[in-house]
């Protein structure tokens, strides 16, 4: 079994969550590696859908933005933008909904709009994008993001994507019908919501990854769950696949 | 008796004369195009023309809008997503939010589903748009623009966002024809919605043709009468790109980062690219 | 966990499997194609097979629910044109709204615009639609279903229209590929938003492809996923057209209002050719 | 000059009042043949849009349906319904509506619907369709219809399409923008709403007509303008066009 490191063993644990049958919504980074390293081994029917209105792009290559050619190119058809956010999205269509985070809190809510205060922050991010939406929208989110404790703070300084609130049925009081972030995939571990609470619990362990390195990177008191399973490291197969699809990205984001 | 509606036929102009005839200081303006067709040429005529105290609207910024910014001639940007796609931040938008340089930018923030339909709302002569967005978010809670609404049958609360009516919409098409008629396709984002939303709307393409050659009943045409001025502008999606006619220059995409990191070499840059010509 | 969405992909079936499996009695079915692919074939299945007190929802109910109406499938419809395109009544409408023969049937009005909206809010997840339509109208003051909504913005009172979502939206297209992935072009009409709005999809197709081949990356395009049965049927929307395969037979249409203006002459017609095969 | 009849007046009185700049949403019947003839003689560049999405026909003959293949074909572009009536309708961007009646009162209602009550009408018509929104929407709108005292009676049955309701600034009243119907082409004669009380007035006879003939073809007591022109008679050219089209499209209606 070959080395790796935990973003790819983070991309690899994304990739295996993805079922044959899923249509997903694709951010760019880190989810669209994990999606398509799913589309070229357990899951080649998968749909992909960029927030760009493509709708079932097969792309060789990662694309650097969510609007590359190479979607459209390979896309079962490309749909305006409007339509893309009514019909597909709020109109329920997908099943999974992949999002990225600057912070995220104990009950999976994300920050990726201001650290500090929204009016004067000491951090702009991006802001919402489609994520707001795709947090509500579709049935289930995955959140993929890199462990550490800057990201994964006690509460979010601001909530661009609604999680589980302040946990138990928040969601279902605010009227959402989905069923929210059921996954969180880190680069050292696996976190699930405590189907009473909602708070997240590590329920798996990366292959090498203690207890202590979870407790020192994660912001708040962090629960393990009682049976903690050990995550399979990458496949052979796994690994060379995601190598050449980001291999096949670099050169391509080299040239113009 | 005739309308302004049917007295309106598209113009073949320079982009120099479209800028100077459309775009005034002040005025609220949507360069739109989601990644494919960003009217970069259009944004850069504007900044040699010293435009000031515009209202950008565009859902996601890019580094068109991260070049206007820098450069001084927005008071207010109205947005849905503010990175650079695939690299990190837009250090000029975040200068003017974060530290007012070079001077203080007001934002009104949405998510894409909202401001896709505000757009939508603007181009159907609405007042404002429903949806069911929103839900939980801060957002929500410090933006006055969001609101919420009743179903009048169901009694379920949606949530409300004013139409977007730009005083104009400058977008990038392939090409057009010699009646003004213009033709996109590829990824057509919402560039047909923030066309029919705005009070005037000019577009710049990639060459002039005696047929559009349409792949399809329903790709997507604008007529002639929709449109104030048409200007021909091969690349002027660069860096950005024209489907059928060049790719996107991704390696420029990463480059930029370390361009507009330092206001000295963001200013140093485009006084000689924007000056002159930014793409070669 | 997977949900239903997923799971749903486009099963090949004959025309009488579909609509043995997706056509309930009490169903409300929308057949939608704007004069264009009017699934006449699918239309006449179900009135050989019998169905009863349909809610039969249609923009322009034509020739198919005349049809429909006057064999005794239907106990309502939703509908916003009821005229025989270019000619003038449709008789077994007529006959059933004057005198209720075969049987009363109850409707529920709009005006284009209205319905056009509501199928679109249908598909997009939302209890109702927003328009600015109905202005003075009398089907305004008649129409429960036409109710008054206030921008939170302007106070401008605008129009509220209930959703629409079928039960099972049945459409007729130009050709499927073996994975179930469908393309209509030409008049596309309300069809995208009619499918989307139901909760079952069925589609029948003028042939099964390997290559859908769209002429352009925007041509009508809807995935395996969002329907539930492709029966292959050529001529399927005769004796309305199918752009590219074959036109509309105008004469028919033409006909057709001496043969459905006498109830005998109708059921007599009915019997020939529904019976059997409708048109050669 | 030939001979012609009434209601090829009433298509050839309807062309002319179109220009050359006019955007027009066209109904089926003689608003279809008026916008043709208009084409095909003094408006070569006329924009003809008809509800089933097609903008910019040029048909060679007159459709049967607003939805004949010859419009697709020959359209500059063709949108699906939904936004031809949410951006194109409502949008505000078409000049001049086309709208027939089956009746038609003083101040230029317009009944489709129902002969007698709505809920048990004696004659049950197709209904609004695009109607009520050409009437609120497009800035001005054309009426044409033969002039026959059962359609002209003095308060329609059912306001399928707004004219001017009970007169003077009802419009604005109700928060209309546009100018309403401008215009009421007969087989007999022009009619124009009064400047002040918006009611029906003769403009304009068709050659040949009298005031009598007026009066016992409408159903109220009708007002003449103080200078009642007549109208042109068609020209050569005129009827030919014309009839031409009509030719064109018979043959057209009896092949399959």
């Amino acid at each position: 079994m070959s080395d790796y490191t935990p973003a790819e063993m983070m991309m690899v644990a994304a990739a295996r969550a993805l079922r044959n049958d899923d249509v997903c919504f694709v951010g760019i980074g880190a989810p669209s590696a994990a999606c398509n390293l799913a589309r070229l081994t357990h899951a080649p029917d998968i749909v992909l859908i960029y927030e760009s209105g493509t709708i079932g792009a097969r792309p060789q290559t990662l694309p650097l933005s969510i609007g590359d050619p190479e979607l459209c190119e390979t896309a079962l058809t490309t749909v305006p933008v409007p339509e893309m956010f009514a019909y597909w999205l709020q109109g329920g269509r997908i099943t999974v909904g992949f999002l990225a985070a600057a912070q995220i809190d104990r009950f999976a809510n994300i920050n990726t709009t201001v650290v500090g205060p929204y009016a004067a922050p000491t951090v702009r991010l991006p802001g919402g994008g489609g994520a707001p939406e795709i947090a509500s929208f579709c049935q289930r989110v995955f959140v993929i993001t890199p462990h550490e404790r800057r990201a994964f703070v006690p509460r979010v300084d601001f909530i661009t994507s609604f999680g589980f609130g302040e946990g138990g049925d928040h969601r279902r009081r605010i009227g959402l019908e989905t069923e929210g972030p059921v996954l969180v995939v880190t680069s050292h571990c696996l976190m699930r919501p405590d189907p009473e609470t909602k708070e997240l619990t590590v329920t798996a362990l990366h292959p090498g990854v203690t207890r202590a390195e979870i407790i020192a990177r994660t912001g708040w008191p962090v629960r393990f769950a009682d049976r903690l399973e050990e995550t399979v490291p990458p496949t052979a197969e796994e690994l060379a696949v995601l190598r050449e699809l980001q291999a096949r990205s670099a050169s391509g984001a080299r040239s113009a | 008796m005739t309308s302004p509606v049917a007295a309106r036929r598209a113009q073949l102009l320079s982009l120099s004369e479209a800028i100077a005839a459309h775009v005034h200081d002040g005025d609220t303006v949507a360069l739109e195009g989601f990644t494919h067709l960003i009217p970069f040429a259009a944004g850069h005529e504007i900044i040699r023309q010293g435009r000031r105290d515009l209202t950008l609207v565009r859902m996601t910024p890019d580094l068109i809008y991260d070049q206007l910014i820098g450069m001084g001639c927005a008071r207010k940007l109205i947005f849905s997503w503010g990175g650079n796609p695939g690299v990190g931040s837009l250090h000029r938008f975040r200068d003017a939010v974060e530290h007012g340089w070079p001077r203080p930018l007001e934002i009104e923030e949405h998510s894409h589903a909202g401001m896709a339909a505000a757009y939508a709302a603007g181009a159907a002569g609405l007042p404002c748009a429903i949806l069911k967005g929103y839900a939980g978010t801060d957002l929500a809670r410090v933006a006055p623009h969001v609101r919420t609404i009743e179903c009048p049958f169901t009694g379920e609360r949606l949530t409300a966002i004013p139409a977007l009516r730009p005083d104009v919409t400058i977008i990038h098409a392939q090409r057009a024809d010699r009646a003004g008629n213009v033709l996109l396709e590829g990824i057509i984002g919402v560039q047909k919605e923030a066309v029919l939303a705005a009070r005037r709307a000019v577009v710049t393409v990639e060459e002039l043709v005696d047929d559009l050659r349409p792949p399809s009943p329903n790709s997507v045409v604008l007529p002639s009468w929709t449109v104030d001025a048409v200007a021909v502008t091969p690349g002027g999606a660069r860096p950005s790109y024209a489907h059928g006619y060049y790719g996107r220059d991704n390696a420029f995409y990463t480059a930029w980062d370390g361009i507009a990191r330092e206001r000295e070499r963001f200013l140093a840059w485009m006084r000689e690219h924007v000056g002159g010509r930014a793409w070669g």
